[in-house]
């Protein structure tokens, strides 16, 4: 079998197929059903300093080819976190990366400092595209210079391998992706949701809880091939592609596009073996094109 | 633990203007399944409809390893599953959720369903045990689903219709009201409304009344936090604290 | 049957019902398949001064739930237009309204000049946002300060009714809308399409003749019914609501977030009468639903 | 004028690895439809498939008010295709595009198909008259398509495979090169490769030369100028001016 394994960021990672924030939960809810010592990294979904209920419902409606959601980041808050979930991802031989989420960049820098204490945690995700909550969230990853503030402090704070994650819903990405590198960004990890919204005819209403949502899967992947595409050539940091991609021949477009390595997001709720299958994807096109790709 | 397979189709037969039931084959499924619970359904190969549906177990047969849907045509998802023939395979996620608690202390059981819920509560007769009463309302005498199944059962059946095409006419909270006692115990599944109704007539008789609730869901496993459930502990998952539900625990 | 006739920006429109730009040619190729009087406005293909040859294909490649194109603004010019392609339209009692696009300021100018001298031209629609042209094009439509340019230097040159294009390729869609207002639009039509990308996996080279596309299609009704309603609540000019239209419902959905009008684009592919069951789904919603939209 | 309407499947047959005929009725496609033209198929009632897909009119029989189509499976709308059953309807719009021209000054006609461009040249074949030799390609035995169909046409077959799995070993360009003379007129279709292959042998021997070219297309009528084949005069739209072109036209 081919080896896919590389270092990105500083971690050390099997493979390149992580499974997106948000969309694989804390981990356990996916363990009965793949083994998660076979995947590249796990991301957690994003957590906050403080619990947070997370938005009325309904939270889901199915679009075209795609998904809207509105979470609105309920998590039950970082402390519970690090008690209850991380000893049990910290079990499995796959890095923890932990996705953060804060309201202001004190609050970012708060979460990046606690978890720096914690050998288990292997890398963060500086989540700074959020669209569905009132306060921080997408703000920062819309405006250079809220980019680089909020990740110079969260830099200051921590050693650890930090990713940033970028939100599409930018007239020009390179110059955020610019933005998060200059400000000692590691990595960069694209695309979050485009924000979307749907109309119930019969009430006139949101089909959602609130007003817009976070438009996600094989709808966006052309977007997010581009956006990927554009910046991994604007900056000299790996890039993680994500968007849509729902089998193996979709990462591999990500991976010809410029990504190090993908996530798999909604694809998780069509199928829990998703991530797997679309691993194996990748590993027949290496074995069919073994100079196609790079992987060291 | 659910399971994620192919299920192959043994019947496949219109049952009502936009209903049809589905005999799937599946050792784990029909063994695991519990009334009440659900699996998430693969309506296509292809990324329209993208997400899984979810559909609740109608009837669980272990000894013949089989179980039954039924579904109501409504959208693309269920539209999709009528193009399905016997032979072919069904891809199916589940069992999934928390179903009903059979309570074995109590013995006067009533079953209410409202339009599609009559389809989860079939499975829960198969299983109960004591004086069980099925109460089933519809918008219209068409619409009344698996009345000869229950009837099958033994246990007695009552129906009331909105246009009283078919027995009284009425909601079927108020054929509850009629039959409801201090040592009743109530399972009720249908539209909200309705569910609203029956809790708060259980909670005014002091009845424990278990409910199942609908929400639209992705995972089916409580990972994507979509099915929120307001209840008086905070917001809890339909997919998996539920769908069934304490009837008083609900915030409406 | 009820009347959804309406003045939209100084045009009389029998229904709220027109076909956008590149997707319905001059009109006349889809003749032979419905009654051009039947239909709300007719959007021509974007016209450009001089001929263009339009890029290489492939030009199109399918997409989940969409397509992206990059035709490039294929046409024979103004001149060729005027002669021999607004006289079909002319005969028609539907309004003709012009979509133009310049690769510089002068361009649009002389452009609206020549066809204000035209009275069987009923309004121009000013593309800023054709994301698939080397110069000019979505620059235009990027920029608040870009947009108001061309589109105050248009407004000097003609007292046709301005209807300004709108790409949703921008982090706010509402600056650029409130530009184009500010500068003299007399209504706003959104979106265009949006950038993406999409790479044959056994080449390795964009499937498309040049590397990106515009996304069309079903795919990006959730972005373009979020940005309609944002708009709409921006500005005091009326929005044109375009983005995935298939169905009457889809229709509805975009008149329920503030639109006055619909264009119908990628549907015309898939169905050619696809604008007309549209009508007619609105025609249904409104029996159905005397007092959910106005029309007046 | 083209006609969008639903046609009736009368048949629908596995005739290679992966490819299958379907015949439909149709009054006004099969009068009206000439070899070398093509309907795009609505393969989906869903959005995925979300566009049409062009398929050439493989026989066109106005006597039985029928025609066929003879399709691979190569990606998901002809997959879609493959679960339609007999009595189905196909949503279909054609016929389209500018076909063939009879030459009927010639007698010495060589038609050259290559995979699954021998589908288009049987209509073709059915209405030439004169001396008509059919020259097939394809990669395997297996992918010769059609062949029993000409013969029953009584025209002369030839067969070349890449494997030489049937009929001689190399590619149908090779069969063209040892038939063609001064009195020729050549109809080709097929992959590019061969297209351009077909082209250059006509050129150098002087021969006139139509091809079939393939683009992908939105529309169909000309109107998206989506389907663009670079010639001499420009660029002309597969799906109106094409798909079939003079050979000495194309720009490769
Ligand atoms: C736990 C559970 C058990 C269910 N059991 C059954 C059953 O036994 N038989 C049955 O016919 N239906 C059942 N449903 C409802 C069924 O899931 C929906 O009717 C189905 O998802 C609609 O899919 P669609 O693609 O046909 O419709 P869509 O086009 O997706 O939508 C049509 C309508 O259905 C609603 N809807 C869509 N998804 C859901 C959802 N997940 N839950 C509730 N409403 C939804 C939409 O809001 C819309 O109004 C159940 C739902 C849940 C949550
Ligand atoms: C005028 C014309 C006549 C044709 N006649 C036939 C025929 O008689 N029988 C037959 O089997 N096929 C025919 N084709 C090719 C057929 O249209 C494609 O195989 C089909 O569109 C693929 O659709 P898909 O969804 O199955 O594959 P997709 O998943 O869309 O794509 C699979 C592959 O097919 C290619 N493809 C997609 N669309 C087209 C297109 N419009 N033209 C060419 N290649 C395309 C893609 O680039 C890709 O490589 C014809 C094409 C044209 C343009
Ligand atoms: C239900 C849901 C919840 C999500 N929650 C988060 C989150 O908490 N933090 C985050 O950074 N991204 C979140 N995302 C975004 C995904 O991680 C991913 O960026 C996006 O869905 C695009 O990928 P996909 O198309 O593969 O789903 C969420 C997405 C979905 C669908
Ligand atoms: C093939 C194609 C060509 C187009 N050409 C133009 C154009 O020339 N000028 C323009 O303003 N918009 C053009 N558009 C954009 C459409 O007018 C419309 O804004 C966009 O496709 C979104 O609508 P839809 O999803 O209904 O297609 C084109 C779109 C397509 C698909
Ligand atoms: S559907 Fe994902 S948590 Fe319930
Ligand atoms: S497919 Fe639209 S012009 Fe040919």
């Amino acid at each position: 079998m081919v080896d896919l394994s590389l270092e990105l960021a500083g971690i050390k990672l099997k493979n390149p197929v992580m499974v997106a924030s948000g969309t694989f939960g804390w981990g356990q809810e996916f363990a009965d059903y793949l083994d998660l010592n076979k995947l590249g990294a796990i991301i957690t979904k994003s957590i906050t300093l403080k619990p947070r209920e997370g938005n009325p419902p309904p939270r889901i409606v199915e679009t075209p080819a795609g998904m809207l959601n509105t979470i609105g980041l309920q998590n039950e808050g970082l402390e519970h976190f690090l008690r209850n979930d991380l000893p049990f991802l910290s079990k499995f031989n796959t890095p923890t990366i932990v996705n953060i989420a804060g309201e202001s960049v004190a609050e970012y820098v708060e979460l990046a400092k606690r978890l720096s204490k914690e050998p288990m945690v292997k890398g963060i995700e500086v989540n700074i595209s959020c669209p569905n909550v009132a306060h921080g969230g997408m703000a920062f990853g819309t405006e250079p210079e809220a980019t680089k503030q909020v990740i110079s402090a969260v830099r200051k704070e921590t050693t650890q391998p930090l990713i940033v994650k970028l939100t599409p819903n930018v007239t020009d990405i390179t110059v955020i992706a610019k933005a998060a590198v200059a400000a000692g960004a590691d990595a960069l990890s694209l695309i979050n949701t485009l924000v979307g919204m749907s109309i119930d005819i019969e009430t006139g209403q949101s089909r959602l809880g609130r007003l817009t949502g976070g438009l996600s899967g094989p709808a966006i992947k052309p977007i997010a091939v581009r956006m990927v595409y554009e910046t991994a050539r604007a900056v000299n940091v790996p890039v993680i592609g994500i968007g849509g991609i729902m089998t193996g021949n979709d990462a591999v477009e990500f991976l010809l596009a410029g990504a190090k390595a993908i996530q798999v997001g909604t694809a998780n709720f069509v199928d829990v073996t998703a991530s797997l299958t679309i691993l194996k994807g990748i590993e027949d096109y290496v074995d069919r094109h073994p100079r196609s790709l790079n992987f060291s | 633990m659910a399971s994620q397979e192919k299920c192959r189709i043994i019947d496949h037969q219109k049952v009502g203007p936009q209903h049809y039931k589905l005999v799937l084959a599946s050792d784990y499924l029909s063994k695991h399944a519990q009334p009440g619970q659900f699996v998430q359904v693969k309506c296509s190969d292809t990324l329209d409809p993208l997400l899984r549906r979810p559909i609740s177990l109608h009837q669980i047969s272990p000894e013949h390893k089989t179980f039954a849907l039924l579904y109501e045509v409504v959208g693309k998802g269920t539209n999709e599953l009528t193009k399905l023939f016997v032979g072919e395979n069904l891809d199916l996620f589940g069992p999934l959720g928390t179903g009903f608690q059979l309570d074995s202390q109590r013995n006067k059981h009533l079953l209410v369903g409202g339009g599609m819920g009559s389809a989860p509560l079939l499975a829960l007769a198969e299983r109960l045990t004591g004086q069980v009463s099925i109460l089933l309302g519809a918008k219209t005498a068409a619409n009344i689903l698996a009345e000869a199944d229950y009837n099958k059962l033994g246990h007695n059946v009552a129906v009331i219709t909105d246009d009283g095409s078919k027995g009284k006419k009425g909601l079927v909270s108020d054929l509850l009201l009629e039959r409801i006692s201090q040592d009743s115990v109530v399972y009720a599944c249908g539209p909200k409304s309705m569910l609203r109704a029956v809790a708060e007539i259980c909670w005014q008789k002091k009845v424990d009344c278990q409910i199942s609730m609908e929400e639209r869901m992705a995972c089916g496993i409580g990972a994507c936090k979509g099915c929120a459930v307001k209840t008086k502990g905070g917001y809890k998952m339909a997919c998996k604290d539920g769908p069934v539900f304490k009837g008083e625990d609900i915030i409406w």
